[in-house]
């Protein structure tokens, strides 16, 4: 991912704190950039690298909630939450998935830091939860086994 | 390596007696992944779009299915699905909601038979409509009890042919639909299977369809559900809306009674 | 007669026989209905249903003599129907021509998983499974199994290996119901579903002692 | 036409429970049809939701996202009455904007 277009995210998380209502409502504009290269990267490493992680650190303030077993690998549910003040930007990897990145969200001020959606899985893997709270990069995982793949057939 | 498989083996000897309780473990894990699935069942797009399938007008004639007859007088969609299948004594026979919708779309709305019957499951690309509406009318019918008659002649015949297919024996396999359904507390690999004479779990499993299938993506009615056992029962394949099949619901349906119906649910 | 619709209780078994057993002897009242019905059905499936891939509208119709009774006593059966079924049945199994009865248990163990073969959805001369997982606990590494059948884990240790044990497996996979009349198991020889060499591999995987089965 | 959404949005104490359901395949274009060529990728890439004027969550998605995409989060400051928005676009450029009003 270049620069501008990871520049552009944290901007948007930025403003996104302080004026997207008049700058974005009324020109009904997206505030994240697709990325490509995030969600083309085939590796975890590669597509942490392409988020913008450099260093990041383990925390038990993040959380990934799911069942330990999905029925289906192609509708997983999954929960990410953090406690940890300031989190702005988080992001669920499916480490096994042909392109681990599933989904990222930018944290508004005022919405919770806590989502819930549904990820297709290939394979039984470990599933991440990624959080940026002020410039920092924290990380927690759960291994979550698939009975069913959800992927090609 | 062998020393590891040995190694392996010999810890699965050790633990082999707790091997029950792991299993109830993954029983428990998978009942949280389908409580947590639970909250946000797609089906509820598929009810939207029937929703607005029953009351669209459409052509020939302009008409939508707001005058159908389900069973409880023209347009009374609620409590109608927990009623069927039924006697309508304007075919004189024994019909199951998706047969009665297609005798609507073609009485009523005009369409041909084949205009009726289309799409009759859907996949990517192509809904069905019968699907869309389906949901839409069976949710009009959720916390009601189940409530089907066996009082009219052909009722009963319909009951009786059902249970007759119930316990039909053949094809290369010699399965029925008694073979995985007749016994409590029985699996296929990891998938229970539900004891349709047993009346809990006859409740429990018909007042649960039609569903959205996880591994279909699309919401499936009790005719596909069906159609799905018999071609797993190694049987060859009915017409969509069969006599045959809305037999076998009639049946099934009888052994529910009193289930409180919650359906479109969620299923994997 | 109308059909037992439970299962429950030895009791209730023993009083539906001696049931059934006076209804067979002193003609039932109600059988000419029962026929009705089941003559409806017949002509239903006959109108409805149409062939597709190895699935056909011929075995579903032409049930033969075990479907035709297993069908109409679906829970309960007289003791002279059981053995009537079981001598039958023993009569079609047929033995491997070379004395051999065990192949490779890694074949075995792949036509355990695969439960492909029949349906309307298969190819026509596809490679038929015996899915013996769907209902037998096999292979410990395998958690995914079902539980119609018996554990057939540590099959050896269970029953030994013996000629009189060999013979009985191959027999009770070649047609299930020379033992039990109306078992839930597919008569896999008896109706074409496996050949030969594949019931000698499914044998390995259960009498190998070098099967994971046995280790 | 991309079909409308199912959108809940409950206010419960100080914070608004929002939840979305949306119809859409979410094709990967890693799978084969039966002929045994590969689906098209089609998914949506981009959701926004917003209460009234101001942007409560902002998500990019890939293929791994589920057919039929579900969401829900809450968020402080909402009140009954209140319009809350969710806009979609897709790979293919399909877009689909549908509202709720808090309850």
């Amino acid at each position: 991912m270049n620069q501008s277009r990871r520049d552009i995210l944290r901007m948007t998380s930025i403003i996104g704190i302080g004026l997207a209502g008049s700058l974005f409502g009324s020109f009904n504009v997206f505030g994240a950039e697709w990325m490509p290269k995030s969600f083309e990267a085939k590796s975890l490493e590669d597509a942490l690298k392409e988020i913008g992680v450099d260093k990041y650190s383990i925390s038990t303030d993040v959380s990934v909630v799911s069942a330990e077993i999905a029925e289906n690998g192609a509708v997983v549910p999954v929960s990410i939450s953090s406690v940890i003040p300031k989190t702005d930007y988080m992001a669920i990897l499916v480490d096994k998935n042909p392109s681990p990145l599933s989904a990222a969200f930018n944290i508004p001020e005022g919405t919770e830091a806590s989502i819930t959606t549904r990820v297709k899985m290939g394979g039984t893997s470990k599933v991440y939860a990624v959080v940026k709270a002020d410039g920092k990069w924290f990380v927690a995982s759960k291994e979550i086994k698939v009975t069913l793949g959800g992927c090609g057939g | 390596m062998k020393l590891f498989i040995t190694l392996i083996f010999t810890i699965f000897l050790i633990y082999s007696n707790t091997f029950a309780v792991a299993g109830n473990s993954s029983t428990d894990e998978i009942a949280k992944y389908r409580e947590l699935l639970a909250d946000g069942n797609p089906a509820e797009l598929w009810e939207m779009r029937g929703e607005e399938l029953w009351k669209k007008k459409i052509d020939p004639k302009s008409v939508s299915l707001e005058q159908c007859d389900l069973g409880k007088g023209p347009g009374i969609v609620k409590g109608a699905y927990v009623e069927l299948p039924r006697y309508f004594n304007d075919v004189n026979k024994v019909m199951d909601l998706e047969q009665r919708l297609i005798y609507c779309r073609k009485n009523i709305q005009g369409l041909s038979h084949e205009q009726a019957v289309k799409i009759p499951y859907g996949s990517v690309g192509n809904p069905s409509d019968i699907e869309a509406l389906v949901s839409y009318i069976t949710a009009e019918s959720k916390g009601m009890k189940m409530a089907v008659s066996t009082k009219h002649p052909l009722e009963k015949e319909a009951y009786e042919v059902g249970k007759r297919f119930f316990f039909y024996r053949a094809g290369s396999h010699d399965f029925s639909c008694a073979t995985c359904h007749s016994a409590d507390e029985k699996r296929i690999r990891l998938q229970e299977l539900p004891n349709l004479l047993n009346k809990a779990d006859a409740q429990k499993t018909y007042t649960t369809w039609p569903a959205y299938r996880l591994s279909q993506g699309e919401v499936r009615t009790m005719q596909h559900r069906l159609s799905d056992c018999l071609r797993q029962q190694r049987f060859p394949e009915p017409i969509y809306a069969s006599e045959t099949i809305t037999a076998l619901i009639m049946f099934l349906a009888k052994n529910a009674e009193g289930g409180i119906f919650d359906a479109p649910a969620l299923k994997r | 007669m109308p059909l037992p619709l439970s299962d429950k209780g030895i009791l209730m078994k023993k009083i539906l026989i001696v049931i059934m057993v006076f209804a067979v002897m002193t003609g039932c009242a109600t059988a000419t209905v029962e026929t009705d019905y089941g003559k409806a059905m017949l002509s239903l499936l006959k109108s409805e249903f149409t062939s597709k891939g190895p699935a056909t509208v011929e075995r579903m119709l032409n049930q033969d003599e075990v479907q035709k009774l297993c069908s109409e006593y679906p829970m309960v059966r007289t003791e002279e129907m059981v053995s009537r079924i079981q001598d039958s049945q023993m009569k079609t199994v047929k033995f491997p021509a070379d004395g051999n009865y065990l192949g490779d248990w890694k074949k075995g163990e792949i036509i355990a998983q695969n439960g492909r073969g029949f349906q309307s959805s298969d190819p026509i001369g596809g490679v038929n499974g015996g899915n013996c997982y769907a209902c037998h606990n096999i292979t410990k590494s395998e958690i995914s199994y079902g539980n119609i059948g018996p554990s057939l884990n540590n099959y050896i240790k269970l029953h030994g290996a013996n000629d009189l044990v060999i013979k009985y497996t191959w027999a009770k996979i070649y047609n299930s119901q020379a033992y039990t009349a109306c078992s839930s198991m597919p008569r896999f020889g008896h109706s074409g579903i496996l050949d030969e060499q594949q019931i000698k591999d499914v044998m390995a995987l259960l009498l190998d002692p070098a099967s994971p089965v046995n280790r | 036409m991309p079909s409308p959404m199912r959108i809940r949005a409950v206010l419960n104490g100080e914070t608004v429970e929002v939840k979305v359901l949306i119809r859409h395949d979410m094709e990967t274009g890693l799978r084969k049809d039966t002929t045994g060529k590969f689906v098209p990728s089609h998914f949506i890439q981009k959701l926004t939701i917003k209460y009234e004027d101001r942007m409560v969550l902002d998500s990019v998605m890939g293929i791994s996202v589920s057919k039929d995409p579900f969401l829900s989060f809450k968020f402080k400051g909402g009140e009954k009455g209140g319009k809350l928005s969710v806009t979609w676009v897709d790979n293919i450029g399909d877009t689909r904007t549908d509202a709720a009003i808090v309850s």
